[in-house]
Order: structure tokens, then sequence, then C-alpha cells
């Protein structure tokens, strides 16, 4: 067995990691891309559809209801924010750590991190009743005229800030990591648009010494503020349920437990988007069986970290001897959602139970159908905590049931368009892949094979 | 417009407008094949007594900084200084606007608090921070700024490519373009051209 | 390879940038002025179908503003009064007057006149002029000194936090009930005193409640 | 009620404040809709305005964010010309008025704004209101607004007006066409209004040979044919509720649906008060089919048929020895009462002259004279059951009257019938075909509420005038009569029976107002004039009570008669027909706020359904909302099967006023019909009925899903005498951590501080305070679909809980609204601040900062929290705008909102006691809207501050709890624990 598997295969040269990567926002897209965008700006249209009819007629299109206050909303705002943590985490977590490996699919993941960021986004603001005065009550702007505040004690409040800054602070990293690419662009341009536009984003960047000596820093300080920040987004997303007071919800464990849920998930959707960029880009090379495989073990370990989460949960809820908490939890496993615990169960706990075998690890239909899998049973663990904690709390009177309504499904659905455009346009216009950063490993390579040479 | 230039230059905005070169001439650049390459001829240009030099890499490379002599970046102090605004910021915003311009009384809690103030306090930090961070390294790297002349070097497309070049800028007091030309042909560069500024 | 911006586009892009920043400040600054309620909600002065002059009969006449706004002290609304109000005089003094035709118009037929509504609230906030004038807050605290104007105007802003002003510290603004209605009283002494043994002796304490004035 | 200002009493004021509501409304659009709604078809009526919603006003606005003044719209003041006396703008002013139910009246305070009747209260010095009023009178003031009322005079469909029938009838009711007039029938509703009584006179003398027929549809004859059966007089039986320590209700929803319950539930319930463990507490039994509030509150509570009551009445009275001789015993009334009627003989007999036993109105004559016995053998006659004459004629045998006079039409001896109110049409015993006799007659008059069947079946169709809008009068059901005096001038063309009887009677144009003052005057002589304005300041005219009617029965004969009229119960199904909680007879089905009242016990809206127990269910085969196929003598009717814990088996109870045919908006398509099952034989019961499960399923919803506690603290209770041996016996129900906070707290010992105590053992579950409060705080209706998807906006909802087991459960209730914590988890989660404490100790609600995240509501422990889903104020039209609290802002669509303990009544009362120098609020001085309208005084509001209020004695009493307490919410509202006063020998 090798050590250590060279991280960019086939020989391959600066050129032609330069070649390889920027070829793809230069030549016309393959017919599947088209296909691909079509389909996903009209679902995104469906979205804009939706949210256009929930404006103007109010939140009873959603199924939401008394005593299930949030229902898809939440549970979608919290799963597309947990899948932007996988991108964070590969640029700024495995950066700290100098997990060479990230090098491939940090852009793409970054990137990832953004477009679900911007998807999570939406909910907040629009699950809102009156989402044209949430858009300018949630920020703290001087109000003259009525004297009011927000209330910084709401974890809503907190959120705001916390994806708000997640938000920004993810683009700015992104957007770093892009400069010394796009001037690459730039100076492959053969057109006069190609060369403007590009030569406008990437700044003037020229990859002096001096430039890149600030640039290093910069990004090391940025990978160290996100390393923190995003263990924080989801803390803090996990504080609206954990402040709260209801039985279910009322749980210290938490914030670690979302933080590896997101972990989880993202790594997952990160999975599901590689696998297929790398087979519709030939991208083997640079993202090859060892980026993937890392991949599966970290979704194998944060699987475990949930799953033991989910049985903390049920141990803590009997041992507080709270009949309230314990009948949150039985009503999770055997009340009428038994059907979303146990799909959350197979899919977050059972599925990635596989990758404990190198076999399934670097099989890649086997990782995209499991990949596929934690993606469903980490929307179905947001559901459950949301739904399930909701619908029967402490008055058995106001017990209800919460069922989506076609705008519910258009909603998610249609989020899931607009990632999807805004990914197909990433990946035809942007370098998908780090090129400056890939060199640089291969440099690292090339020396370590002449070291080993030697 | 030379006034506004020179007003302009005063103006405590880092990193703007100060022309990159004056003068006929930017330098005389070389083309190096690889980083050892470059390495080697910086180490050489250093010794022969060159100080005014600039390598341009399509990557980071190990070791240049040392090589052409330069200090630590003072960018960590920058952000230092955003972080604690951040944190300053948040902690002034929630106590006032809770506890002194409108004091409601939310759930019995009390109108300040630590406890509920940290999330709020950390994210201002680290937004802040993540502002000076971005913001720092462009204005310490004089970006955005789209022209120089080491543009105008007819091999520049190497630079972010797979090429390494070393410029001896024209500003060095031992600088003579073709002996300059000679001294990068000598340490190994395929190419090595006098450069318009 | 030759460079793919001029020499100039950066300090051009720089001024621009200035510019457009520069202008946008102004605009904003200007634009946060005029928005703010002291200047966008007050020096309303509409066009009254009867040209009646606050100052002629306020003013110069001396008439008490509780002849025509009988509720004031008994009911939120301190009421525009009938026509019939305006006849008990009118109906001997300038009683052939053009000026009053849609007066006499109105009197005869029991169409109402339409005046134009000068001081508007939101209609979530209830203000209650029972509350303030039984309390000692004269007319000029809100309306100034309508005995001086000819068309009524919009002297204060009627804003939440215009109001606030006064709930907490409402001293300033309170005078014995007699002097309510005289627009140019002044006290004798010191103001913030006289105004804390009236809050006292009155037991009033502004509500800063939402329920206040949200209901 | 600090004024009662009394209306000027010329039939026009009503028309003057009238027109001044649009000037006061200052709304063009408003009184365009006025103009045009007097011109032109109701079909033009459909127009969706919401202007007045003023919240929505905000969201249009919101384009240009504050800079809405930039553009200010012009808003026209329009003051009167001439104005008009006793009207304060923006003061509403309070009128005493009389609404009659089933031929008695109860004495009302209804609130108007402007001119406009916008709340009732009861009248508290009314002997039948005492200050409370059930949902149905709450909700009297929306049917004045309903747009689907009958509006214009029609002949056949064709628009007419009132001299047109004038015209036609001054002719046909001349004695030169209509003779001796027997060709002329008139059906009236009962009344006991006595001058519609005067003019009946009238119109007997003009026209000896017309007959004049009063019904009931929920008919209360058997109990005074009881009466006659006991006593040989038709008596109204008055039972002193106030006065008896055990009480055995018989198939008897007196605290419910039998007529006008508020007396009743008031005297009950002062015998039920806790105050301290050693107070008595009277003790209730209770014998029924369906499970009733009276069954509910019951401290026994046997099942059995309706049909079998009898027996077991006959059992009871053997038991009791009442005849001092043998006595038949009818059947097995079932295996459990025995021991019942044993327990609830010595337990009477122990309470002799204390007790009380009564009859339910759907028991057979037989029943109620033998219950007439029991209580006369008991020593209960003359103190706490007390007889007077009816207030009705005919007081017994009203449907034999209509039968006849379904008959005279068929056989063609009836030229021309007058309907005046009610829906006989849809109500009548379906046998009688009353529909189609009705085209037998040459002329059909029909004066009605709305456009319903009978109208349709009229040739001349006149609206009727809301009860708001004319001047009436009506007798309580003990003969205190009442003057109803209108609060507004008729909205449309409506005239009351009472103006066309006289109108026919006297063959002129008559004013209900002449009409009614008139015959008052001729009754007083000298001081007419002021007895009469004093008739309508009290609400009542005093002295015309009726006296005591002495009532002795002859024990032996009247058995006799009992044993005759008993038939043993048959085998089988039968069938019980009930009025609906909601719709009543069909008369509240386009009262939209009703039908969003839940069904007190199934928490049914929107329908009603065929109730069978468990056990019934099972045998059928069906569930909830199977169809069942009712057949009962070759008729069939097809309902919705409901399981009812607690019904007896072999048993289906049916509520009437559904599935109506000619209905407007609200009503359309809502609920089956089942009055094709009701016959003249069988109007109440129906025996030898067949049920079969039907084809097909239909979506029955409820407000509450989930009927058990969980074996949760919730609801807590325990017998009077647990209670008695330790009195601290709720503080040990729940076992919390001691209640620390990590906060300081802030200081609530000074001023107002409001609290609530609700008193669990006194609440019947009626649902008078949930109309009330959606009356008072403009709480829009939501309907059918939107309240299964659990989106219904009570801000007090009626929780309601099955203990025990399925068969026999018995049922706790819980009023539940905004528990105004002092810790509100709420609060705290709020991003925009927008519902935080006020000083008070209020948790204030600012609808306007509101931007709706429904966090508030997801983190309310209690639930009680209502969001606006959707724009629900939406299409409502302009006329029902008006029923519309001004003081209560209208909520848009994507606000929350909740219960804030009726703060606009605090602000109001405040603001008037500080402007009269007054430092401090008396204790009731505010009342919540759900506390006024309590009959059973079972919420008390006040300040917590105060220890002589009556909050907190009651909150100083040991079974005081605070609903999870645990979470250390600190709710200002607090539950006084549920007790019940069980007989040991039936533990």
């Amino acid at each position: 067995m090798e050590l250590n598997p060279p991280l960019v295969t086939g020989g391959m040269t600066y050129a032609d990691v330069t070649e390889k990567v920027a070829a793809i926002t230069e030549q016309a897209p393959p017919k599947q891309w088209y296909v691909a965008l079509g389909i996903s700006m009209l679902l995104a249209g469906v979205l804009f559809a939706s949210l256009g009819y929930l404006v103007t007629t109010g939140i009873g299109v959603w199924g939401n209801n008394s005593p299930v206050g949030w229902g898809w909303d939440i549970t979608n705002f919290v799963w597309w924010i947990g899948i932007g943590h996988a991108g964070t985490l590969i640029s700024a977590i495995l950066f700290l750590f100098r997990q060479r490996w990230r090098t491939s699919i940090n852009r793409a993941a970054e990137a990832m991190t953004l477009f679900a960021v911007a998807c999570a986004g939406i909910y907040p603001l629009f699950h809102t009743g009156r989402p044209w005065r949430a858009a300018y009550w949630l920020f703290p702007m001087p109000n003259e005229a009525l004297n009011m505040w927000q209330n910084f004690r709401s974890p809503l409040m907190w959120d705001v800030f916390a994806v708000s800054t997640y938000a920004t602070v993810s683009a700015l990293f992104w957007y770093v990591g892009l400069i010394p690419d796009l001037a690459t662009l730039r100076d492959r341009a053969k057109t006069r648009i190609r060369q403007v536009i590009f030569g406008v984003m990437s700044f003037g960047w020229r990859g002096g010494a001096r430039q890149w000596r600030h640039y290093e820093l910069a990004y090391l300080l940025l990978a160290g503020l996100s390393t923190p920040l995003v263990l924080s987004v989801h803390s803090i997303v996990s504080f609206d349920f954990a402040t709260s007071v209801i039985p279910g919800w009322h749980t210290t464990i938490f914030p670690p437990y979302f933080v590896a849920g997101a972990i989880f998930s993202g790594f997952a959707m990160v999975v599901t988007l590689m696998v297929t960029a790398r087979y519709v880009y030939n991208l083997q090379n640079l993202i090859t069986i060892k980026h993937l495989e890392n991949m599966c073990k970290v979704m194998l370990a944060t699987g475990m970290m949930v799953g033991f989460a989910y049985g903390t949960e049920f141990f803590i809820a009997w041992y507080s001897a709270n009949p309230y908490e314990r009948y949150a939890f039985v009503n999770r496993a055997f009340g009428p959602y038994w059907w979303a615990y146990w799909s959350m169960i197979l899919c977050n706990v059972i599925s990635p139970q596989f990758f404990w075998f190198k076999r399934f690890r670097t099989s890649i239909p086997v990782m995209f159908v499991l990949s596929i899998f934690i993606n469903i049973g980490m929307w179905f663990e947001r559901f459950v905590i949301i739904a399930t904690s909701l619908h029967r709390d402490f008055l058995p009177s106001s017990w209800g049931y919460f069922s989506p309504t076609i705008i519910d499904i258009s909603t998610f659905v249609g989020t899931m368009g607009l990632f999807m455009t805004l990914f197909l346009l990433f990946l035809r216009f942007l370098p998908a892949i780090a090129i400056s950063e890939v060199k640089g490993v291969l440099h690292q390579q090339i020396n370590e094979q002449k070291g080993v040479a030697h | 417009m030379a006034t506004l230039d020179r007003i302009l230059d005063r103006l405590p905005l880092p990193g703007f407008l100060k022309p990159a070169v004056t003068g006929a001439h930017y330098g005389v650049i070389g083309d190096f094949d690889t980083p050892e390459d470059l390495l080697r001829a910086i180490r050489t240009a250093r010794t022969a007594g060159y100080t005014k030099l600039e390598a341009y890499t399509p990557f980071p490379i190990h070791g240049i900084d040392e090589a052409l002599g330069e200090g630590r970046s003072p960018l960590g102090k920058i952000v230092i200084v955003c972080g604690l605004t951040g944190l300053t910021l948040a902690v002034l915003l929630q106590w006032w606007t809770g506890a002194v311009d409108y004091p409601l009384v939310i759930a019995g809690k009390p109108l300040f608090a630590f406890e509920p103030s940290v999330p709020i306090m950390f994210e201002l930090s680290v937004l802040l921070s993540a502002f000076g961070a971005v913001l720092g390294m462009l204005a310490l790297n004089k970006l955005p700024q789209y022209y120089h002349p080491a543009f105008n070097f007819t091999k520049w497309a190497g630079a972010t490519n797979d090429r390494f070049l070393l410029a001896i800028e024209a500003t060095d007091p031992k600088f003579d373009a073709a002996e300059a030309v000679a001294f990068l042909d000598a340490a190994g560069s395929r190419h090595s051209e006098l450069v318009e500024a | 390879m030759s460079a793919i911006f001029s020499k100039k586009f950066d300090t051009n892009l720089r001024v621009i940038a200035g510019v457009v920043v520069v202008t946008l400040g102004l605009v904003g600054g200007v634009l946060g002025y005029l928005l703010h309620p002291n200047q966008l909600d007050t020096g309303y002065t509409p066009v009254q179908p009867v040209g009646f002059s606050h100052k002629l009969h306020a003013g110069n006449l001396g008439m008490d503003c509780r002849y025509c706004h009988t509720s004031v002290e008994n009911a939120a609304f301190a009421a525009v009064p009938p026509t019939e109000t305006c006849m008990n005089c009118h109906a001997q003094v300038k009683e052939k007057s053009p000026k009053l035709q849609l007066v006499r118009e109105s009197y005869a037929t029991g169409a109402p006149i339409q005046w134009v509504k000068v001081h508007r609230l939101p209609d979530y906030a209830y203000f209650n002029h029972q509350a303030h004038v039984t309390a000692g807050v004269s007319c000029v605290s809100c309306h100034g000194r309508i005995d001086q104007m000819v068309e009524v105007k919009q002297v204060s802003p009627l804003s939440m936090a215009w109001c606030l002003d006064c709930h907490r510290n409402p001293d300033a603004h309170l005078r014995p009930v007699e002097f309510v209605t005289k627009l140019d009283w002044k006290p004798e002494g010191d103001a913030a005193e006289l105004g804390r043994q009236l809050r006292e002796a009155k037991n009033i304490n502004p509500p800063v409640n939402c329920s206040g004035c949200h209901r | 009620m600090s004024e009662l200002i009394q209306i000027n009493p010329q039939g026009v004021t009503g028309k003057k404040y009238w027109r001044s509501l649009d000037a006061m409304e200052q709304n063009p659009e408003f009184t365009r809709w006025v103009e045009r709604e007097f011109q032109e078809n109701a079909s033009e009526m459909l127009e969706s305005g919401s202007r007045r919603n003023l919240l929505k006003l905000m969201a249009a606005s919101f384009g240009l964010a504050g800079a809405t003044a930039c553009r200010r719209p012009v808003e026209p003041i329009l003051p009167h010309a001439k104005g008009v006396e006793t009207l304060i703008h923006g003061k509403p002013v309070h009128y005493a008025t009389a609404v009659t139910t089933g031929g008695a009246a109860t004495g009302l305070i209804v609130q108007c704004h402007d001119g406009r009747p916008t709340k009732v209260e009861g009248n508290p010095r009314h002997p039948y209101s005492l200050g409370a009023t059930n949902a149905h009178a709450q909700a009297t003031v929306l049917g004045l607004y309903d747009p689907d009322r009958a509006k214009q005079v029609h002949k056949g469909t064709s628009r007419t007006t009132w001299d047109e029938f004038y015209g036609w009838a001054m002719k046909a009711f001349s004695p030169e066409q209509a003779g001796d007039g027997s060709g002329i029938r008139v059906l009236a509703e009962r009344s006991s209004s006595p001058s519609l009584e005067a003019v009946r006179g009238e119109f007997a003398k003009k026209f000896p040979g017309a007959q004049w027929v009063e019904y009931d549809s929920v008919s209360f004859d058997n109990a005074r044919a009881g009466a006659e059966m006991a006593f040989g007089q038709a008596l109204e039986a008055h039972y002193q509720f106030d006065k008896a320590d055990v009480v055995v209700a018989l198939d008897a929803d007196f605290l419910g649906l039998d007529a006008v319950s508020v007396l009743p539930v008031k005297q009950f319930s002062k015998k039920r008060r806790v105050d301290t463990p050693e107070s008595g507490m009277n003790r209730l039994y209770a014998a029924e089919a369906n499970f009733t509030l009276t069954g509910a509150m019951a401290d026994h509570r046997v099942r059995v048929r309706a049909s079998e009551v009898g027996a077991l009445a006959m059992a009871l009275a053997k038991e009791l020895n009442v005849s001092g001789g043998e006595l038949k015993v009818l059947g097995n009334p079932g295996g459990k009462s025995e021991k019942f009627v044993s327990a609830v003989a010595k337990d009477l007999l122990a309470q002799r002259g204390r007790s009380v036993v009564v009859a339910g109105p759907r028991q057979p004559a037989a029943v109620h004279a033998l219950v007439a016995l029991i209580n006369q053998a008991l020593g209960n006659t003359g103190e706490t059951v007390v007889y007077t004459r009816p207030v009705v004629s005919n007081p017994s045998d009203s449907l034999a009257r209509v039968k006849q006079l379904a008959d005279d039409l068929k056989s063609g001896k009836v030229k021309t019938v007058v309907v005046l109110g009610g829906n006989p049409v849809y109500t009548l015993p379906a046998d009688l075909g009353f529909g189609e006799a009705l085209t037998k007659a040459e002329s059909v008059v029909a004066l009605t509420a709305d456009e319903n069947e009978t109208w349709q079946a009229a040739g001349w169709r006149l609206p009727e005038a809301h009860v708001f809008e004319a001047w009436g009068d009506g007798r309580a059901l003990n003969g205190l009569a009442s003057v109803q005096q209108p609060l507004i001038a008729p909205l449309y063309e409506g005239k009351s029976a009472l103006e066309v009887a006289a109108a026919l009677a006297r063959g002129e144009r008559v004013s209900g107002h002449d009409v009614v003052k008139s015959y008052w005057t001729s009754q007083w002589g000298g001081e007419a004039a002021k007895r009469w304005q004093k008739a309508l300041y009290d609400g009542f005219v005093e002295g015309t009570e009726f006296p005591v009617a002495p009532a002795a029965a002859q024990a032996p004969a009247v058995l006799a008669k009992v044993q005759e009229g008993l038939k043993a119960a048959a085998d089988g199904w039968e069938v019980v027909f009930y009025a609906s909680a909601s719709a009543w007879d069909g008369r509240y089905a386009n009262n939209a706020w009703m039908q969003e009242a839940p069904d007190p016990m199934t928490k049914l809206v929107w329908d009603n359904a065929a109730l069978i127990s468990p056990a019934s269910a099972t045998e059928l085969g069906v569930q909830d909302g199977d169809y069942l196929t009712i057949k009962v003598n070759g008729r069939e009717v097809k309902a919705p099967a409901m399981v009812q814990p607690g019904h007896a088996d072999k048993s289906v109870s049916l509520s009437l006023g559904y599935g109506r045919t000619a209905c407007g908006r609200v009503c359309k398509d809502v609920g089956h019909s089942v009055e094709p099952l009701r016959t003249v034989a069988g109007f109440q019961i129906a025996a030898g009925a067949d049920v079969k499960k039907g084809s097909g399923s239909y979506q029955l919803v409820t407000t509450q899903e989930h009927h058990s506690m969980e074996n949760r603290p919730i609801v807590l209770e325990a017998a009077l005498a647990e209670y008695r041996e330790h009195p601290d016996h709720f503080k040990h129900m729940v076992h919390s951590p001691p209640r620390v906070s990590m906060y300081q707290g802030f200081d609530y010992s000074q001023g107002y501080q409001w609290g609530m105590a609700i008193d669990l053992t006194s609440c019947i579950g009626c649902n008078a305070c949930v109309v009330a409060c959606q009356s008072e705080n403009n709480i829009p209706v939501v309907g059918k679909d939107q309240v299964r998807r659990g989106r219904e906006m009570h801000w007090i909802r009626m929780d309601r809980y099955y203990t025990g087991s399925e068969e026999d459960p018995q049922v706790v209730t819980q009023p539940m609204a905004c528990q105004q914590c002092e810790n509100a988890p709420c609060e705290s989660v709020c991003p925009v601040a927008a519902t935080v404490h006020s000083a008070e100790g209020l948790n204030d609600m600012a609808y306007n900062r509101c931007v709706g995240t429904r966090y508030c509501a997801n983190n309310c422990p209690y639930k009680v929290r209502r969001f606006n889903f959707l724009e629900y104020h939406k299409g409502i039209e302009e006329s029902t705008k008006m029923v519309f609290n001004p003081d209560v802002t209208v909520r848009m669509r994507g606000v929350m909102e909740k219960c804030n303990y009726c703060v606009q009544r605090i602000q109001e009362k405040k603001i008037e006691a500080k402007a009269q120098g007054r430092r401090t609020l008396a204790d009731g001085e505010v009342k919540s809207a759900c506390e006024q309208a309590c009959p059973a005084e079972a919420i008390a509001f006040g300040n917590i501050n105060d220890p002589e209020s009556r909050v907190s004695k009651l909150k100083k009493q040991q079974r005081d709890y605070e609903l999870l307490e645990e979470l250390n919410t600190r709710p200002r509202t607090t539950y006084l624990a549920k007790l019940r006063n069980p007989n040991p020998e039936l533990a």
C-alpha cells in the first residue's frame, strides 16, 4: 500500500493544470451542461414563482400551522446552511491542518458553500409573515421615527448576524482564493472582452512575491477566522432550538451535534457534486480517488458522531425523568412521524457504515448513492427535530400535524434549481479548481518525488 | 491632473495611485523554467548587489521572501485591530440599544447581560476581522492596480501559468539595462528583455 | 504581451469611485435628513374647503379651543365641530359673507363640510386626547401655536420617537389643567419643578409600553 | 357598565344615527356602498374590499418605507352638519335591550360605537342574565351585519316595495276580502311579547275565523305538558339551582342547550364554588345519552338511551317511594343504573327540600310529570322548584296545532298564510310536508331574517328586521318583561314581526315603536312617560314577574297517568335530535362566529355529525367521518359518524341546523341536514331507527385532535373530600426542581399588576368566553379548511380532555389563553421586540412591529399564539366590517396575535379614572371580555397587587396552581384545580 499517494496524477505539468482547468471556462460547454442548466433555471423559475405567490398571499400557502409554526421553511434553511459548512470546512479547517488533498476540491466546495448559503438565506427572510419588513427590521439600523431596536437576546437575531457574517466571510474567502486564478484567465484570454472582464475581476493581480506574501497571510487569517466561524454558525443555528423550552429542542447537545451534522451533510453534497463534475469534465487526475476516499472517511466519522448524538438525546430524555422530554423522543420514533425518524436513522446512521470498507469508500457509484442518501437523511434529521418536536409539545389539546403543500415542495425544489443554476454557471465561467493552489501542491509533489528519487 | 495626482498621493488611502514606476523603463524581466531556477537567480542577483528585485510566480514559492529579503507582513496587526473594533461595536450596540436607549423588559431577563451577547460579539469580531484581512491585503498589495509595467513584458502570460519571472527594476541604483539582461540570461533566464514603464 | 488597461486607468478609476462615494454619501445624507419625521411630517398645511382662520377665532377673538373641539376632555378624539357650531355665531355675524357660503349650504342641506385632516396618526396608534388634556398636557405641546395659524399646519413630527420623548420626560409639558387651552401660558418660576409637582400630585406615569398606544 | 343611555324614543332616531355613521366613519367608499345597496340587487354585493384593514394599508405603503407622507393621502373629516346630542365620537355608548330565544327574553346591554352596535354583554340587573351571556347572544351582533340577510321586499323573485306589499295586504286583510278570516293562518315563532299578544288579540277580534299558530323548532312543550299532567295546568317549572345541594339531571342539559342557560349556570355555579376547603359543594347526577355539558359537570354520570330515561325516573320514583304504593318499573335502564338509582335516591332523601330533579325538554310529558311528583315528594316544590304560568301562549300543544295547519293547507281550507319569522319549511316535522303544503295556499307571505327555505317558498317575501333594529318586547321565563329597543335603524328594508302583524291587524301601517310604547303606556296610566324611560334604562319593566303558581299534584292519580304515558324503551337503534351548540336550529347557520366556535364536546367546527358510542362504532365498523345511513320509518339521511366517548350505545345523536339548502355564503354546503328524519311522532326522539354504515366518508374537522391529558398535570382534579383532608393536595401534584432563576427579575410590586384566575371547578366549557373574545378583539374567522390545517384564530380556546375509560369517561374543560408569563418564553425569542413586557405585567403584542417569524408561537408552551397565515379579513363585506371594535387593531396577514387581557379595556378605564381624578381603579371596574361573558363566573381578572381583589382572593386559595409551573414561566393566569363531589357510595 502506498503511504502517500500522489494528489495530482497522470504526470501533469503546471501548464497542464492551467490548461485543464482554464479550458473548461474557455471552450463551449458539453451539451449536458445546457440541458442541466435549462432544467436548473426552470426550477429556479419555480422558486421565484413560489416565492412571489408566497409573498402576495401569505405563509398560509405553506403547510405551517399552529402548533407547527416552522415546517419545511426552517428545515430547508438548516439543511442548506449545513451543506454550506463543508465548503468552509474544506477550505479553512483542512487548510489549517495542512491537508493538501483539499486543494482540488476546495474551490468548488467554497462555491457550493456560497450557493447553499444563498439558498438557505431565502428561508429566514421569506418564512416571515411580512418579509418586506423583516428585510430591514432585522438589521440594526438607526431608526429615529420608531426609536425601536432589535431584541439582541433572540437567537433569530444571532442567526441574522451569524448567517450574514458567514455569507460575507465565505464570499470574501472564496473571492480572495479566486484572484490569482482570475489573473491566469486574464492572461490566457484571447478576446478583449474576456481580458477586460477577468482583468477587472482579478484587480490587476501580478503574482509578485510581495503580493503573495500578504496574500498568503490574508488567506491564512481568513482560514483562521472561518474555522471558528463555521463552528459558530451551526451552533448558533442550533441555539434557535436549544434555547427554547420545547421538549426535543431544549437540548444542550445541539451545538456539536449540529456542527457534526452540518459537516456530514456538506461532505455528502461535495461528493455528490464532485463525482458528477469529475465525470463530466474528466478531472480524474485532479480529483483523485484519494480525495474522494478521504471525504468518505469524514462522512463515516461525522455520521458516527451524529448517530451518537441521536443515542445521547434518547438517553438524556430518559435520564432526565422529564415526562415531556421522554414523550417527545418516544413520539419521534413511534409517533405519527415515525417514518421520518426511521428514514433519518437509515440514511444517517446505517448507510455510512458501508464506508468502513475500502471497497465501498473507493467505489464511485457507492459513494454517489450513499452521499445522496446522507443528504436525504440529514434533511429528515432537521425535519424530525423541527416538526416532530413542535407538533406535540406540552398540552395535548394543542397537538397537531404538519403536512406540506405543493408550494412547500415547489419552494424547496426551486432552491435546488437555484443552487444548481449557480453551480453550473460557476463551473462554466470560473475556474472550478484552485489552479494556483494545485500548482503549489504539484510543486511540492515534484520536489518530494525528486527527494524519493535522490 | 498632475496636481490632483499629487493631492491624491498624499491622501491616506493605502496603496492608492502612486505610479508604480517613474521614468521610461520599468526594468528588465527574465523568464525562468522552475521555481528552483528562479530562487537561484534571486540569490545570485542579491549577491551581485541588486536590491530592487521582484519575482512573479503562478503560485507562492517557499523561501522566496527570505531570498528577496522581505520581513513579516503587518496584516495580522490590522486584523487584530479590526476584530477588537467589531467586538467593541457589538458590546456597545447591545448594551446601548437594550439597556440605555429603550429598555424593554423581555422575558424577565436583564436588560443587558454578557451571556446572550456572546454570539453577536463573536460574529461582529469575525466579520470586521475578515474585512480587515481582505481589505488590508488589497491595500498592502496596492490592489486594484490595473496597469503595471510588468504586464508589458512580452512573455508575461507565463507568469500566471508556468513561468517564473524575475524583474530587476530600473530604480535599482545598480541598474543598467544591458547589464541586467546579460545578468539574467546568465542566471538561466530563457528570455530577458527591457520592459517599458 | 501588452497591458490590458491604460496607464491612466487606475487614477481615473479612483477618481470616479471617489466621486461616486462622495455623491452617494451626500445624497444619502440629504435623503436621511429630509425623510426624517422632523422634516418629512411637519409643515403639512393642506388647503381647507373653508378658509377658517384659527388665528382669528382662537387668537384675536380669544375663543377657547373647547368651544368647537368639545369632546377633547371626554373622548379620544377632539372632534371637529358640526356646522351647527359655526352657525351659532355666523347666523348673525358675517351672515352674508361669500367665504361662508359652503358653511351655510352645509347647514341648510345637512351635507357635511369636507375638512382635510391635518394631524394623522397611523391606525394602529391609539392616541387619546382625553388622557392628555386631563393630565395637563396643553394643546400647544403637539399642535403648536394654533392661535397664530391662519391655516393649520402640522408642527410636530408625531413620530413614535417624538411621542416617547415626552412620555419619558413629561414634566416640561405639564401645566395646571385650567391652562391647557391657553396656548401662550408660561409658568411662573421653574417649569420643570412645577411639572414634577403636578406629575406627583396627579399620579401621572405616561406609559412607554407597547400597549400604552398599540392594541 | 357605568352609564346606560337610553335611545331617543323617536322612531327615526336610529335612522339619524345611521346617517351620521358614514360621516363618522369618514369613509366615502362606505357611503357609496350604502347608497348602492339601497338601489340595486344584492348580487352586486360580492365586492371584496378591506379598506379598513388597517395593517394592510401599512403593507401597501411599504414600498415607500417611511416616506409615505411624501404623498400623504388626503383624508377628509366629515363632521355632522348638525350635532347629535349624547353622541361623542369615539366614545362607546351602551343601551339596554332584550333578545328572545325559545319564547323567553334575556336582558342585554349592547355597546355601540358611533351608532353601530359592536358588542353584546349581559344586563347585570336582568335576573336572567345577571351580566353574563351565552355564546349565541354574543354572536347576535354579527348576525346584524350578515351580508346575506334578507334585505329587500320581493314578490316571487322580483324586487318590490313595502308599499306594494301593504297595498296588497290592506286589501287582502280587509273584512271585505277576507271575511271572518277563516282562510287566514298565521304561523309565528314562539313569542312572549306582551305587545304582540295584544296585537294578536286585535287580529283575532278582526278575524275570528283565522288561526294564529306559534311553534318552536326546538320544543319545550313537553315540560309544560308534563306540568299539565301533574297539576292540571300547563305551568313553567323554575328550578332554583342556587338552593339545591343535590341536582339530578335526567336527560337534561340545563347547563348547556336547554333554552336560556345563563341563569341556571349562574345558580348552579354559585352552589358549586369552593372558597375554602370547608365550603360546601353541590352534587350533580346526570343520566343522558349524548355527552352534554351538564354530563361533563356531573359528579356521576350514567349513560342511558333517551328512551330509557323514563324507566330510570320510574326506578328512582320507586326507590323514593313517591307513590307510597307499588310502582311498575319499566324494563332495565342499563346495568349500571341500578346502583346509581339507589345512591341517588339516598342522597336525595338526605337533602329533602334542598335538591332538584330535572328532566330534559326532550323527555315525554309523562317523565316531566313523574319528575314533578318526585320533587313534590322530596319537598322541593316551593323550595327549589317553583311554578309559574308560562310566558308563551298555547304552551303545550304547538306541534298538534302545526299539524292541524298543515292539514288545513293540504285540504285547501287556507287561502292566505303569513309566516312571521323562523324557517318552518326547514324546521317543521318533515312528514308534514310543509313546503309542499304551502303551495296549496293562494298567497304565502313570509317575513324571514334571511333568504331561507321558507322565503323561497313564499310569494310575498319580506325581510325581517334584526332584533337590534326593531322595537319589541318580551318576557323572561318568570314573566319579567323587557322592552327590546333598537340600536340602529334597519340597515336594509327589514321590519319586525310585530310591525307586520300590527299592520295586518289594524289595517294601517304602524311603527313598532308606537305599538310597543302604546301597549306599555296603556298598562301604566299615570306615570307612563317616566316608567317608559325607566324601563328602557333598566332593560326590564319592574314588577311584571308572574306570581308563583300553587302546584300540588295528586300523586296516585298522576302516577296512573304517568304509567299509562310511559312506554318501555324499544330495542334497537334510536335517534335523538338536539339543537346544535353552534347553529342552534339553523338560525345561526350563517353566523361565522358560531360556525367556527367548536362544539363544546366534540370540538367539531363547521359541521354536524352523527354521534355514536365507541362500542356502536365498532359494531358498525365505522370511524370518524365514515358515512352512516340512518333510516327512520322509511325516511333516510346520510351523515358522517363521529365517535363520542360516553355516548349511550345503540343511539345516534343528530344536531339540527345544518345542511341548509337555501342559505347564505357562510353556511353554504355546511354539514348534513337531519331534518328529513324528524316527524311529528319522532320530533325529538325517534325510536326504531335503522343505522348502517353508508358508503364513502367525509372530512370532519375539529379544533382539538388529542383528547387525553397523557397523564400530565394539566387539569388538576380531585374529590372534594380529598381536598378537605389535604388542602395542599394540589401543591404536591407536580414535582419540579426549585424554581430558581439566574436573573434577579423585575419589580412588579407597584401599581396595577394584572392577573387572572380561572376556576376549573366552575367552568362548564360553554364557549361564551370564546365568542365574546372573538367579538371584542376582532378575531377573524378562518373557515373549515383553515381549521383543518390547524390555523383557527381564537385567542381563548376551550380545551376539553376525557379522563377515565372511553366508554364512560369524565370530562374536564380548561379555557386556555395567553398566560401572560412574567418570564415569557415568547418574548426572548422575538428578533424585533414585537412582544415585550409592560410595567403592569402584560405580555404586550405590538402587531405593527411584528414581522411574523412565528418563533414566539413555537416557543410558547401553552400554544396560545395565533398567526395570520393568510389575509383572513380579506373579502369580508363592508357591512360586516361594522362589527369591528374600533379600539382594537384589525390584524393583517403575516402577524402574530394573542390574548392581551383586553388591554383596550384596561386603558379605557384607566384613562377614565384618571380623568375623574381617581388614583386607582376599583376591583371589577375592568373586566376582560371572557370574564364578563362567563355565566359560571369562572374567570376572575384584576389587579393582583390589590389583596382585596377577587382575583387575589382566588389566587390565595390552596387550589390555585400555575400550569407547567416547572418551566418557571411565572404565568399571570393561574388555574384553580377542579373539584368534584362524588358520592362515596358510587366511588
